[in-house]
């Protein structure tokens, strides 16, 4: 079967750039890549990065140890205003990990093959990004040594967890997540170890690829049920993505708490989810791939079309807000009209004014050609896009708990260094467990893309 | 912290870590239900009723004994100015009892010195002092209602002719007193009767608040509140300075500075006595309403106001034939040989002169509260022996040359007067716990009787009084009732008063015309509500209890109105210079709405330098402003703004309801035409649900608050703090919302904000039967009984706080930090009933569940049910006002259960279908305007 | 040479190719030869090669399914059990079997029964983890992972003649032909 | 090539298994650790060796003479040493193991007995109505008359606790039985015990499991 005649029928764009660019054979990508993890020549840029990441790094630890002996306290919440930053944060990283699955899974299913190139940096971000989701809350917890009391099990008390709770919802839809998020990412992985067990220099990474690999030989049946299983465990992560991220918002839906109170959360969320998660991931390519000089794998034609879909995901969320303030309004209930009023007037106006401005406003600079093909100019608008998520998550949260029913105990949120710290932390650990993985992994699918290779250029070497 | 039960079972090992030694008080004492048995002190509690006294006068109270701890106060019911209930200040002494900050030991010049070191210099020095019969001995004491401190500083006293006692109380009744000589020739106390009296003006009066009796004078207060009962609602005017829990329950409250309310009180008079009019359409409203009412009617003053101002008001009271009626006259119960301000300033010019050889301060703090003018600190230094004898360290134990800790009045035996002179002996709860001694012990020393026991002294006394017969039984009869039967002080016949004597004709105010810009202000000085003169600063629960009307903690603040505020270009916080006679104080400002134009308001008690950490550097000391000369009001005072803010712990931020139904209300005229004026959809019948509703087969625990006689004192939040060892926090805590009380008393004010109309309410946990916490916990650590309570299981909880970001009337409270972990010198203090959170879970109101469980196991064992009344909540229970009724749904004849039948009954927040089991009773005022709100 | 028999000593031979389409038609052509226990080593997945090899369908759909069912029932069960039969509790006066609040979690189990399946099939249909394997004792196999494909012929294929099927290799223009051998004492 | 020789993997597979049994031993380890009480069944060491055995079983002293408010009182009460002194006054007045309790009466202070049945403090149990409504003292406490130093007999956990209030017919006993330490459950308990929880008005086993009946 020859390659040229499907890449036309793929991407019959006339003028679009390509998926991989320059000449490559099978050993030429094995060796670019699988390098990259092997030989690790890094850049002075490559460690400046770590440097400063790990500064953060140890920020967070010191954040969560201080946290642990301290207690919840040492953060800006009070009695009115129960979850703040962690929780804002929370939904954050989780929308985050959820576009990484979009990434990956959805693109899987609809055949998408140019996701080849992004697709492990996409489902790394959704691990690393579902790990912080996971330890937040837990940290954000009283006592977060109980966390394991939300698992139904056995015990001396003979009690089980409140299935009722959205929280329970949560603590399972989170766990399965970042379950599927690994099995899926380690067996796309497993080829690629196998590469790394075959090609490493030294004995200590022939024994750590080598056991990581399992003993992967490429043989025919392997792939038969490799690809059997990647495709379902695809198939499987779709929906769960759409339900992890439902029940995050269910997780606020489910109060009664006016301006959280609504059905257009679930899919709200979920809008929001893609969309910060593209961002992400074009935060995060864009520079991976100077620092590793992967331009020959990530084209311009890959950022164009995340920086379409990111577009997209503005005009689903621009929706929302508009619905969710006809709703309050349109609703004539005092109290969701007095929250409405005050996300538009109140003290936290700024937050909701920010988010309109980076989720809504900014996006448009998309619709040029000239900032889609720019690195740098999509490097900045989805940095801001982030921030605007996680505004719009802090407006959802705060402007709701600090003015709810009783005028008598309305509180305002100021956040704390702490708040600061674990945040900022929090970011810096993300990037650092990113700049690992980049280290001591392929960073692309190897074996995805000798196939890509082969479908689009032809050459079967 | 030491486990509960080690606690229980080794409470005297504990109590030694706390500081002290304590065991229980040598002699027997009487526990308050008979029937003592000693297996059961190792069980049950027991309750023993003794009193607390406060510038002399009594308040009954009933303390909990768990195995030798005093835990908590209750109200005494047999006591006449307690009926059951008490003010939050009786409830935090119990907290000023196991301060570990108390004073542990005899101080000279600073350095621990003994007890007997000072026995024998003070003898050797009153040796000295005897043949000259005591000239240069002085005694400086509070007021006291105590025959055995009467007879005892007599015998002293007939010892050692030449010496003198003086008597100095900050927040006195020299007002009172004189007023009622002007009026009548004699030193006497009016004793009001709320309950006779439909029309009541108060003169700056803050009988709900600050005079003594208070408790009791709520309760009857109320008595003519009750929009249910068939009889007419009484009105209150009133005209105050600062609005004060009084003034918030007025039906027409005029804002007025202090000194211009003599001037109306003389233009009234004079309305009542000669007809005419007067000049503002309030007061001719106020007396109409008076003449209308004759008899039936009453007008008081407030110890702030002068004495003319008194004469005036029994004057008045005297043409409107209420004398007899409405109020009566008695001897003063606390014992008035001079006015304590007279008194003071003798003591001080004899100490200027060099007159005083050897002083001893039984009591109180002059070092700080008494007057700026009167320099008693330099004078005190003139004084060669001064001795110091208190609970603390204070200032003025660090200006003497010795100190001798005081012991508690839970520690110690001795015997008062209650507001109408009913007396109580006063037992000791446990032995002193810091080595303490009474004075009692100490004026020992001056009878020569040394080595008695306050015991043996206040024995010897009513052994005197009651008599050799039957003396055993009738002690033991006083002992267990808290009151000596029959021994209130009778009213003088109203023909031996005679006519109130009119006083001058002439304003008998000094003059004070309406304050023109550019005029200096008036000063005015109140007690603060909890920390009282500044003698319970100490305590933490008082000083963060939020104060009525300001809702500030843990600091004072120059009151003043908006309008003064706007005038003077300052803002909440900013702090001012308030100068006064060339005294200066720094104070921070805080605007409070319905305060008197041109008047500032400076809050007593604050201030202090040595009151332990707790008390300390708390606010402004409003005493370096006050002379013995204006000792409540004064003009000439001149506010300078400065640049600087002192950041204020308000616990209230918004009080406005913005339209929302949360305390709904009405005239009575209003109430009457449409009884079910407060009931919405919602409260006629629950809002559909898809899910069958739970039955609650056993009781049905609800509660049922009444907003028409809630008159906002904070009783139950302190009560509710001491019964459920409910931490404080501290004021920055505070300041960041993390406040941890479980019933808050919330208030709204509607109207114009320089006249506002308040309303209180008080927000426990509705104990929801649909509630929005419970189904948002993950780990079933908030469920429902099968009583209907909405637990919160301390131990299973992990804090995800989804429970109180659900909970519409924010009433959970989160340990963010280790908050009452980390004073573990308070473990013996704490009811070992309830469990003491941990950091990291949430908690709230259970409607002291540790009372229905353990009202329950008893009746459980005597094999019966729980009969109406049977538990109390400690909200309840020290509600001065009954406005909380507690009890079974499920009994169709419990108070609550009638309670809630009336058509003022409605749900806070029912339309959320949370379904409350704790529902309000709608405010109804007696206003003569229109529906307010 | 009896059926299912293995040569003493010998997994089978190796033909080492440099493209895909190479060893599609190697595999085309051996089946076509008669051969019938073929085993093909490639770098990537090639469109065809399972269809060539004649492997069956894979029965990891079906294991899924189960896994995901299996979830479902332990999930509905569980919440079912402890919430009405082991200690109900009153929550919220919400009725015990509140089964509209349980659906989240029995979708969440559900889905993790049926990764996990999956998962665990391809492995286990896979016989991996297996770290020692004779084929890995090929001369040249290490680039397997990178760019080279294999074919094996092993050693217990009906058909399996050293000679002839070295030169029925051989003539498909391989690379190289390379016996792979099988340590004694160790399964294969 | 092969990565692994035959000695790495079968090293690998030890290792796991090794791995595996630190994890479960050190659990199990820790579980032990964090236990607040003394372990079921070993004797606790008091500072003086009181022996129930000798007390209750040989000289038969009733349990309410020391306990006096075990009937009465969420508390069984430990006795004060006055108590002791009734009868050691008079008998082994010199005996070198009542040295402590000696002193200590004579210094007026209590002697720190070790706990043997601690529950956390946010457990509230009460005496008094278990013995009320017809559950023995060795039904919690095992045959204390035969135990020389006092041990704990029951694990005094939730499950446990729960165990007896999901099911009392189990344990219920006439109240002539209460303070019976031999007493065992008879072949008719099932019937006995639902007779008995008529008699003694148990409420329904909802109330009795109930978080507040135990926590507040």
């Amino acid at each position: 079967m020859s390659g040229a005649p499907e890449v036309l029928r793929e991407y019959g764009q006339p003028g679009a750039a390509p998926v991989i660019q320059g000449r490559h054979t099978y050993g030429s990508i094995t060796d670019k890549i699988a390098d990259l993890a092997l030989e690790r020549r890094s850049g002075r840029s490559f460690w400046l990065a770590l440097g400063v990441t790990s500064v953060l790094a140890v920020v967070f630890a010191v954040s969560l140890i201080y946290l642990l002996v301290v207690g919840t306290g040492i953060w800006g919440l009070n009695n009115t205003v129960d979850w703040g930053f962690m929780i804002t944060s929370y939904v954050w990283w989780i929308a985050i990990g959820n576009s990484g699955t979009f990434i990956s899974a959805f693109l899987v299913l609809l055949r998408q093959r140019w996701r080849s190139s992004i697709n492990r940096f996409a489902e790394a971000m959704t691990i690393f990004a579902v790990a912080m989701a996971g330890l937040l809350p837990i940290m954000h917890l009283g006592r977060p040594w109980f966390a394991y009391w939300l698992a139904p099990y056995p015990g001396k008390m003979n009690l089980w967890p409140q299935w009722r709770s959205p929280l329970e919802w949560d603590f399972f839809a989170n766990t399965v997540y970042l379950i599927l998020s690994i099995l899926f990412w380690y067996l796309g992985l497993l080829p690629d170890l196998a590469t790394l067990r075959d090609r490493a220099r030294h004995r200590w990474q022939q024994l750590t690829y080598g056991l990581l690999a399992l003993g992967w030989r490429g043989d025919a049946r392997h792939w038969h049920h490799y690809e059997s299983a990647y495709r379902l465990l695809a198939g499987l992560g779709a929906p769960l993505v759409i339900s992890v991220h439902s029940v995050v918002s269910i997780d606020f839906a489910f109060s009664n708490l006016p301006g959280w109170h609504s059905t257009i959360f679930p899919p709200y969320f979920i809008g929001g989810a893609l969309y910060s998660g593209l961002a992400m991931a074009l935060t995060i390519t864009i520079p991976i791939r100077a620092i590793f000089k992967l331009q020959d794998f990530i084209t311009p034609r890959h950022l164009a079309n995340l920086a379409k879909l990111m577009l997209a995901c503005s005009f689903v969320l621009t929706y929302t807000y508009m619905t969710e303030m006809f709703t309050a309004f349109y609703s004539a209930d005092k109290f969701e009209i007095a929250t409405a009023l005050d996300r538009l007037t109140g003290p936290y106006a700024w937050t909701y004014w920010l988010t309109i401005f980076c989720n809504v406003v900014l996006p448009q600079s998309i619709w040029f050609r000239r900032v889609r093909a720019s690195p740098v100019a999509l490097l900045i608008i989805t940095v801001i896009i982030n921030v605007g998520m996680w505004t719009e998550r802090f407006m959802l949260i705060v402007t709701t708990l600090h003015r709810t029913f009783l005028p008598s105990s309305w509180h305002s949120f100021v956040p704390t260094f702490w708040d600061w710290s674990t945040l900022i932390g929090s970011l810096g650990s993300f990037v650092l467990l990113f700049l690992l993985f980049a280290r001591f992994f392929p960073v692309i699918s190897m074996a995805e893309m000798r196939r890509l290779n082969v479908r689009v250029s032809g050459v079967d070497r | 912290m030491d486990r509960r039960e080690f606690m229980k079972l080794m409470s005297a090992a504990l109590a030694l870590a706390a500081g002290g030694c304590a065991h229980p008080p040598l002699e027997p004492i009487v526990p308050y239900v008979d029937g003592r048995d000693e297996g059961a002190t190792q069980g049950d509690p027991l309750y023993f009723a003794t009193a607390l006294t406060q510038g002399g006068y009594a308040q009954g109270v009933l303390a909990r004994s768990d195995r030798g701890r005093p835990t908590k106060i209750e109200g005494n019911p047999q006591h006449p100015a307690s009926l059951g209930a008490s003010s939050p200040i009786e409830q935090g002494r119990i907290l000023e009892l196991w301060d570990p900050k108390r004073s542990h030991a005899v101080l000279h010049d600073g350095e621990i010195a003994s007890w007997d070191e000072l026995m024998t210099l003070l003898s050797l020095r009153l040796e000295r002092l005897r043949p000259s019969g005591g000239a240069g001995l002085r005694l400086l004491t509070l007021s006291s209602s105590s025959l055995t401190e009467g007879s005892v500083m007599d015998a002293a006293l007939a010892r050692y002719p030449q010496a003198r006692r003086h008597r100095y109380e900050p927040i006195n009744q020299d007002n009172v007193h004189e007023g009622a000589r002007l009026a009548f020739g004699r030193w006497l106390e009016p004793v009001y009767h709320f309950d006779r009296a439909l029309t009541i003006l108060s003169l700056e009066a803050d009988f709900l608040g600050c005079m003594p009796g208070r408790v009791r004078y709520a309760r009857d207060y109320i008595q003519l509140r009750r929009p249910d009962a068939k009889s007419p609602m009484s009105r209150l005017y009133v005209v105050e300075c600062m609005p004060s829990l009084t003034g918030a329950a007025a039906d027409s409250r005029l804002a007025s500075p202090s000194s211009r309310i003599g001037d109306l009180a003389a233009e009234l008079a004079e309305r009542l006595a000669s007809g005419g009019k007067t000049s503002s359409a309030w007061l001719e409203t106020a007396a109409t309403d008076l003449q209308s009412h004759r008899g039936r009617s009453l007008v008081l003053a407030g110890e702030g106001q002068p004495p003319e101002v008194h004469a005036l008001a029994h004057r008045m009271n005297d043409m409107l034939g209420n004398i007899g009626r409405t109020v009566d006259f008695i001897q003063p119960p606390i014992e008035v040989r001079e006015l304590a301000g007279d008194s003071l300033a003798a003591l001080v010019a004899d100490m200027h002169a060099g007159r005083v050889d050897t002083l001893l301060i039984l009591g109180g703090n002059p070092v700080y509260d008494a007057p700026a003018d009167l320099e008693f600190d330099r004078a005190l230094e003139r004084v060669p022996a001064s001795i110091h004898f208190g609970l603390l360290v204070d200032e003025t134990a660090g200006r003497c040359a010795w100190h001798v800790p005081a012991a508690h009045e839970l520690e110690t035996w001795g015997d008062a007067k209650a507001f109408d002179g009913t007396l109580t002996i006063r037992q000791p709860l446990i032995a002193p716990l810091y080595g303490g001694k009474s004075a009692l012990e100490l004026l020992g020393l001056l009878t020569g009787q040394l080595g008695f026991t306050s015991h043996d002294l206040v024995h010897a006394t009513w052994l005197a009084r009651f008599g050799q017969e039957r003396f055993d039984e009738r002690w033991r009869e006083a002992l267990r009732g808290g009151v000596v039967p029959h021994t209130a002080t009778p009213f003088e016949a109203a023909e031996h008063l005679g006519k109130a004597g009119a006083p001058a004709a002439q304003p008998p105010t000094p003059g004070a015309p309406p304050i023109a810009a550019g005029e200096t202000l008036e000063i005015v000085f109140r007690p603060d509500p909890y920390l009282w003169d500044g003698r319970y600063a100490q305590v933490a629960w008082l000083q963060e209890l939020p104060r009525p009307l300001t809702d500030l903690t843990w600091d004072n603040a120059a009151l003043m109105s908006p309008t003064l505020a706007a005038r003077l270009g300052v803002r909440n916080e900013q702090i001012v210079e308030l100068e006064l006679g060339g005294r200066t104080v720094e104070a921070p400002v805080w605007i409070v709405a319905g305060h008197a134009d041109g008047a500032v308001t400076l809050p007593l008690g604050w201030g202090r330098t040595a009151a332990g950490e707790v008390g300390s550097a708390h606010g402004a000391n409003a005493y370096a402003l006050r002379t013995s000369k204006a000792p409540w009001f004064a003009r000439g005072l001149r506010v300078t703004p400065t640049a600087r803010e002192r950041t204020l712990a308000s616990v209230h931020d918004h009080h406005r309801m913005l339209g929302r139904d949360i305390v709904r209300s009405a005239t009575v005229a209003a109430y009457r035409a449409k009884p079910d004026f407060a009931r919405k959809e919602a409260d006629l019948a629950p809002p559909p649900t898809l899910y069958p509703d739970y039955s609650y087969p056993g009781h049905a625990w609800g509660m049922s608050i009444d907003l028409t006689s809630c008159i906002g004192c904070s009783a139950c939040t302190i009560a509710c703090q001491a019964e459920n060892n409910i931490p404080t926090v501290g004021k920055e805590q505070v300041l960041m919302g993390r406040e941890m009380h479980w019933i808050r008393v919330d208030r709204y004010d509607e109207g114009p904000v320089t006249a506002p109309r308040s309303a209180f309410q008080p927000v426990p946990c509705m104990q929801c039967e649909h509630a929005p916490c419970e189904t948002v916990c993950p780990v079933e650590a908030s469920v429902h009984d099968t009583e209907g309570i909405n637990v919160q299981v301390y131990n299973r909880c992990v804090g995800t706080r989804f429970c109180a970001n659900n909970c519409p009337y924010k009433v959970r409270r989160f340990n963010f930090l280790r908050y009452a972990e980390d004073t573990p010198s308070l473990d013996a203090m704490r009811n070992p009933d309830v469990t003491v959170r941990m950091r990291g879970v949430m908690e709230k109101c259970n409607y002291c569940l540790q009372r229905i469980v353990r009202a329950r196991i008893v009746a459980d064992r005597e094999n019966r049910d729980l009969h109406d009344g049977e538990v109390l909540t400690a909200c309840q229970a020290v509600c001065p006002t009954r406005a909380i009724v507690f009890g079974d749904l499920n009994d169709p004849h419990s108070q609550v259960r009638i309670a809630k039948s009336s058509p003022r009954n409605y749900a806070l927040l029912g339309d959320l279908d949370t379904r409350p089991r704790t529902t309000y009773l709608a405010r109804i005022v007696n206003t003569t305007e229109e529906e307010p709100g | 040479m009896s059926d299912g028999g293995r040569q003493p000593g010998c997994y089978g031979l190796m033909a080492e190719f440099g493209g895909s389409q190479e060893i599609l038609e190697a595999v085309r052509a051996s089946r076509g030869a008669g051969y019938r226990r073929i085993e093909a080593y490639t770098p990537f997945p090639v469109d065809g090669l399972a269809e060539a090899l004649e492997l069956r369908k894979s029965p990891i759909p079906l294991l899924t399914l189960i896994g995901g069912i299996l979830g479902v029932a332990v999930g509905w069960f569980i919440q079912w059990y402890s919430a009405v039969i082991d200690y109900p509790i009153n929550s919220g006066g919400r009725p015990l079997n509140s089964w509209p609040a349980f659906v989240p979690t029995i979708i969440e189990l559900g889905i993790l029964g049926a990764c996990l399946c999956a998962f665990g099939g391809a492995l286990l249909l896979s016989g991996l983890p297996r770290l020692r394997h004779p084929v890995f004792d090929t001369p040249g196999f290490e680039r397997v992972s990178c760019d080279r494909f294999f074919l094996c012929i092993r050693s217990d294929d009906p058909l399996f003649d050293r000679e002839r099927t070295h030169a029925w290799l051989a003539a498909l223009s391989p690379l190289r032909v390379a016996s792979t051998p099988i340590h004694p004492g160790e399964p294969a | 090539m092969q990565v692994f020789s035959p000695g790495t993997v079968l090293a690998l597979k030890l290792g796991a298994l090794g791995a595996l049994a630190v994890i479960v031993a050190s659990l199990f380890l820790w579980r032990r650790y964090i236990e607040l009480q003394p372990a079921i069944g070993d004797p606790v060491a008091q500072v003086v060796p009181f022996s129930h055995k000798h007390h209750a079983g040989d000289d038969g002293i009733a349990c309410r003479y020391c306990h006096s408010s075990v009937g009465r009182a969420a508390f069984a009460g430990i006795p004060p040493l006055s108590t002791c002194m009734t009868c050691h006054s008079q008998l082994f007045k010199t005996a070198h193991v009542l040295a402590p309790l000696r002193t200590a009466f004579a210094g007026g202070r209590p002697l720190q007995w070790s706990r043997v049945n601690e529950l956390p403090d946010f457990v509230y149990f009460d005496h008094s109505i278990h013995i009320a409504k017809g559950i023995g003292c060795s039904s919690c406490h095992g045959e204390v008359d035969r135990m020389p130093l006092t041990e704990r007999q029951a694990p005094l956990s939730m499950q446990w606790c729960l165990a007896c209030h999901r099911n009392p017919e189990s344990q219920l006993r006439p109240q002539s039985q209460i303070f019976n330490m031999r007493w065992k459950p008879p072949a008719n308990q099932r019937e006995l015990g639902q007779r008995l929880r008529l008699l003694y008005h148990l409420h329904s086993t909802d109330v009795l499991t109930a978080c507040s009946t135990c926590h507040h």
